[in-house]
């Protein structure tokens, strides 16, 4: 495992970075935001980074994907990190999307995955409930057999990009219990299924997310993903993937927060002089930044290592997450605080981190959360 | 009957009898304050007539000397109000600035004619005040604020720009500190003045913070104008009584955040524990998740460790001792406090703490959300964590500067 | 519960002061040391707090005391706290005396209280093992039926004040096994009984303590302190009381690290300027008073709570304990720091106060142990 | 055969061949280091005779020029010896400060009379050398330097004294920066110099630490003498040999706490899993105590993900990219990291980690706990934490003064 960057890596990262600073990425979320815009991106946005090729990253050439892997995806995820852009990347491509690639029959692939690359179509995954946690084993949506196939009840909550979606991969439980390992189906159903209801959440981030109900849907033994009561490893798999691309986000995020503190360390002056000169607060954003580099390190890792299938790539993904959940609420906390007043107004952009910081915390896994799966598959 | 006896039974016989008969039904205890003024909100039907009754007698600033329309209690009759508002459930008639900020530094700075002039309607409720302190570059650093007061004959004309003035958007007239001279020490060229706010040049604009609608204002002037009359203790001696009042202010800061983390070791009345048991579930009596449990205990432990110091501080005064440094503390770590357990109760909420508003949050989990981005700040606001250090290590540790 | 100082008080609290640090006390606690002292205190110094009336405070006036209490006694050890006396006052008089004034028969009292208080004689409790870690139910000691009476097998160790002790409470299982509440019984043995062996143990902070071994140490039934198999409540209660005259200590040692490292901020200059003019050290000192003052609220009230015995005493001891653990090891880290290069050498007296700090953590349970206990004398 | 492969069997024919042929038993790899000097000590009988063999050849300076007793290796070539030494096992014939510091400072700033002087008894083992840097009043500021060296004719008078001398108790020679003038700007007026130690002026003592007996020392010179040749770089530029000398130091620091925290992630194998294990039991297959075990998971994820981070930094040089800013965090979060492992080892051994020696503890917790006190030194010696956060804050994130 090599944590460098490669010259065509380097250029795809400029180029992300390019095109999400482009175009004030903050002031376009605070606009989507007060136009309370139902589906929370722009569309027009998105079928731009379809054409730079970054929805395409993750899938096989013969999928027609660009047969990259997460150590891309990350550099894409980081500039996206640093503008706070809403577009459902992660959602549409490496959660639902690697579900229907990895799951999907040939069918299911052909209709889904061009539109979704071509950025027209957008899927999302439906796996967690209002209580579940982070515990995977726990879905929200059961499924009964009906003749060939199943009816699924339920409802999930905080699917992301999951409002105005396309359809949805559903983890649905045909059999057992909460905590078991089998028994868990993956279901691919579309948004306009029968008895499938998506109301838009509003969160702290402004994202789009939806609660879905779904009440007495009907799905055929063809919409399965993968093997009936068998999906938690494929459901683990693409949490796994989207977790390492969230990561990156988070990156983005952390790296955005301290420039901006830095800048305003730099310019701010009280008592005479730049309030950066005082050393209380430069030992705090050192260590701030020491955070930083640490992170990135985790970052790369988690992403080589699940790109070459590890076999400790699960540790370093609960390593990744869990020192970036941390990291990116200690940076925003501390950045509101060096801002001072002005960071707690609505009006200024740094909150908006803030808010982002504590959602992707409390997506796929807090830092507690890893610890303990990083200490349970190392053995202890 | 003691002297003491028979003021308690006038005033309950007032309460009970007199008031009532003229309001008929009464404001009741727990609703939201009364804050008076020229277009007063009244959370009750009868809140405005209930003040009114009181300031006849004095009792909306029981302690004031009479002459300016005060109560002329002493301490231990103002606490006897107090026991029988609490006894028959009535709430305090008026808060607000004007009895606890700018009253006081009248009385304290004030001339004759000022007191004689403002302190009465204070008392009424007819004035609601505001104040003008911060500015957008004069924050921590105060005493280099910039918004300039130009003494003209009677008048002083003002311009510049004053931030976080809570409920500016409501009150009557502002007190504040402009600068009236730009030459020699910064502190030096401040006037503490009052002004009125119904006027064409002063306009001003709520602030929404990252928590959502709140009560503080930018206030803007343009030209406005003052009186000469209303410069309370002299010009260029502003920052004099600013800096007793910023002290006042403090203190009272750190009092809300020290009785305000209650000492909580039962599990009943502890709301992490009763959160963690809901979000997180029992296993053999135990908070099921044993790292959680553990940041809970923590929590729990310094609170009631801060509440017994502020109980100490208390403790200590009435056996006779001065306040002693441990105050100083109260602040930075009242608030870091409170924004450590908002962060705790996000952390046992999980997924659910993350709602802004709407479908699939309950109104529990929202206003906890909105709560804690309101405590971020905590630290910021009435003297930062920075600040307070720094005091901290000049003044108690008597470390160099 | 009032937390303030009487003038008795007060003035108790100043005495000792006085007493403690005349004399060079960390040079006494070296000389000790490096003598390679076998009692490692001094038998003088140890009369005179007994002709002071210290060894008296938490008795009855019925069996000789001052019917003083906690409240009273961690002024005295917040004073050999800062000046680390080694003298053998919590061990003999907290912990051990008081288990004979609360559990013995007027018969054991006659005999070792009087001695006690004079300062003449020397009692030690053991009570743990190597292993047992700081669960007061696994006991190091078994006690079989012989006769009327018992015999006891076992070790114990670092039974404090215990090497070159007159006679030990020992905690021995008369029934049941780990972790049963029920079954343990306390003796009174005096050392030289036949099968007892003291061995001193070296610590970090050369303080006397001991490893025992009871070879068939034969007790008759008149020996015991209490009911038999009932010792787990009056250990527990003696182990309270010295847990909060423990956290006197250190409250003592906390303050004077606090004071000899900002007296050392104040005078030690580089770059041209005395270092506690620097802002970062500035605000970290700043934090440590903070702490020190918050320990001293915890201390004071477990010491009045324990006194009154109010229903949340236990809670408040552990409460004290957690928090004078972690404060006094963070104090003496920093202090250790903040003198830099000179603190880590043997020649310089701070590092004294590291050593104990870490003892003291580790005596009646470390603050991850409390905040356990806490939480589950809370109901949760 | 290429010029490298035929290089690699020239040299196992002599490590194989003559050098055992000559030695009869050569001393195992994993030994003790051997550091020369007069009067060496000798951690196998044949520790001396195998460093005299190998300097005969150059091989224990093998970068060095040939002319000043070095091996005159390439890059590749010096690559091959380590292998080579590796697969047989042997250890490094000869270590020191002499060939680690003072050599490639001659090297870099000596005159040629210089290095033919001192290089050829550095690379034979005959002078092993200490440093003179700090003093009591000068650590973190040390061109506040007080020790002065007073040019007479030939001679350099010399009076002070030098702290955390390491092995100044076992050096012959010394290299250490002095002060020459005492007028003008501080840094200007140091001069870097040599002086033989085995003189009545020269009076060296061990320190002590808080964790027992340590390499360093104190060293006290009373009219000492050196002479004006031994002037490194001339006088008064002393500073600029010493700067570019600490650089290396702290580099090597670092290399060591980035090295030595390996990334552990498996119980086996991770000293902080067995021992949690031994120490507290095992539940469910998970380590009794939740509270620890998490403890003992955050240290490990720690420890990892610097490991990465040294990685990353090594892989990007690699890569043929310069040397990013995220080395210089290695010095302090490496120490800080050791210091946490020690502290959280002494967590899980509850109070055997109590010991100083003797009864009652294993060897393992007496070390465990000496190793302990002495980690607190770690985030003082080789430039302070606060140091290094000013350097990061200054040079990386370009915070102003």
């Amino acid at each position: 495992m090599q944590l460098a960057l490669t010259e065509d890596q380097t250029l795809l990262a400029r180029t992300a970075h390019e095109f999400v600073s482009s175009g004030s990425p903050i002031a376009r979320l605070r606009a989507l935001r007060d136009a309370r815009d139902e589906r929370g991106y722009a569309l027009d946005r998105y079928a731009r980074m379809a054409e730079l090729g970054w929805t395409a990253i993750p899938f096989t050439e013969q999928d027609g994907g660009l047969g990259m892997g997460l150590a891309e995806l990350v550099l894409v995820t980081e500039a996206m990190g640093r503008g706070l852009a809403p577009e459902p990347l992660i959602p549409a491509i490496a959660l639902a999307g690697r579900a229907v690639a990895l799951g999907g029959t040939a069918q299911h692939k052909a209709s889904w995955l061009p539109p979704a690359i071509r950025g027209e179509k957008v899927l999302a995954l439906a796996h967690a409930g209002r209580r579940g946690r982070f515990d995977l084993t726990r879905v929200p949506v059961r499924a009964t057999e009906a003749g060939d196939g199943f009816r699924l009840t339920g409802e999930a909550a905080q699917v992301w990009g999951g409002h105005l979606a396309d359809a949805y991969v559903v983890a649905a439980r045909t059999a057992g219990a909460d905590g078991d390992r089998a028994g868990i189906t993956l279901f691919l159903v579309p948004a306009a299924a029968r008895g499938v209801t998506s109301v838009r959440q509003h969160r702290i981030d402004s994202l789009n997310v939806a609660q879905l109900t779904f009440a007495d849907v009907e799905v055929a033994p063809g919409d399965v993903l993968g093997r009936p009561g068998d999906g938690l490893d494929l459901l683990g798999r693409v949490i796994d993937e989207a977790t390492v691309a969230l990561t990156g986000e988070m990156l983005g995020g952390m790296a955005e927060s301290l420039d901006r503190t830095l800048a305003y360390l730099r310019d701010r002056r009280q008592f005479g002089v730049a309030i950066g000169s005082f050393q209380a607060l430069k030992h705090r954003a050192a260590r701030l930044y020491i955070e930083l580099e640490l992170s990135r390190s985790a970052v790369m890792a988690a992403a080589r290592a699940l790109d070459a299938q590890a076999p400790d790539a699960a540790p370093l993904v609960s390593l990744a997450k869990a020192r970036l959940s941390d990291a990116y609420c200690l940076i925003a906390n501390e950045a509101i605080q060096m801002h001072g007043g002005i960071g707690m107004t609505d009006e200024h952009d740094i909150g908006f981190f803030l808010k982002r910081a504590r959602v992707c915390e409390m997506t796929f896994g807090d830092a507690a959360y890893h610890r303990d799966r990083f200490a349970a598959l190392s053995g202890y | 009957m003691t002297d003491i006896e028979r003021f308690r039974a006038e005033l309950a016989e007032f309460l009970e009898r007199e008031l009532a008969g003229q309001l008929g039904e009464l404001p009741p205890a727990g609703i939201a304050d009364y804050w008076g003024g020229r277009k007063p909100e009244l959370p009750h039907p009868q809140s405005r007539r209930y003040c009114e009754l009181m300031a006849e007698r004095g009792l909306t600033a029981p302690t004031w000397p009479k002459e300016y329309g005060g109560g002329g209690l002493d301490k231990e009759q103002a606490k006897v109000l107090l026991a029988e508002l609490r006894r028959l459930r009535l709430p305090l008639p008026l808060i607000g600035f004007g009895l606890s900020m700018i009253g006081p530094t009248l009385l304290q700075f004030g001339t004759e004619d000022q007191r004689r002039e403002h302190l009465p309607g204070i008392v009424r409720g007819e004035i609601r005040w505001a104040q003008g302190y911060s500015e957008p570059n004069a924050g921590s650093d105060l005493a280099s604020l910039a918004a300039s007061a130009r003494i003209a004959g009677d008048d002083i004309v003002i311009n510049g720009q004053k931030i976080w003035t809570s409920y500016a958007d409501k009150a009557d007239w502002m007190f504040g500190i402009f600068r009236t001279d730009t030459g020699g020490k910064k502190q030096e060229g401040i006037t503490f003045l009052l002004l009125d706010m119904a006027q064409p040049g002063v306009e001003v604009r709520p602030i929404r913070l990252i928590s959502g609608a709140s009560p503080f204002c930018e206030t803007f002037f343009s030209d406005a104008r003052a009186r000469t009359r209303d410069i309370i203790h002299g010009v260029g001696n502003g920052w004099t009584v600013a800096k007793a009042l910023l002290g006042h202010e403090r203190t009272m800061i750190g009092d809300v955040f020290g009785t305000g983390s209650r000492a909580r070791n039962q599990a009943a009345g502890n709301p992490a524990v009763e959160l963690a048991h809901d979000y997180l579930g029992v296993r053999d009596g135990r908070i099921a998740d044993p790292v959680l449990r553990d940041r809970v205990a923590q929590l729990t432990m310094d609170e009631r460790c801060f509440a017994l110091t502020t109980q100490r501080a208390a403790d200590s005064v009435k056996a006779g001792h001065k306040p002693g440094p441990e105050s100083s503390i109260f602040k930075i770590y009242g608030t870091e406090l409170n924004q450590r357990r908002h962060e705790l109760m996000l952390a046992l909420r999980g997924p659910q703490c993350l709602g802004w508003e709407g479908a699939g949050f309950d109104e529990r989990e929202l206003t906890q959300t909105r709560d804690w981005l309101r405590s971020r700040g905590n630290t910021i606001e009435g003297g930062t964590s920075e600040i307070q250090l720094n005091i901290i290590a000049k003044h108690v540790l008597a470390l160099p500067d």
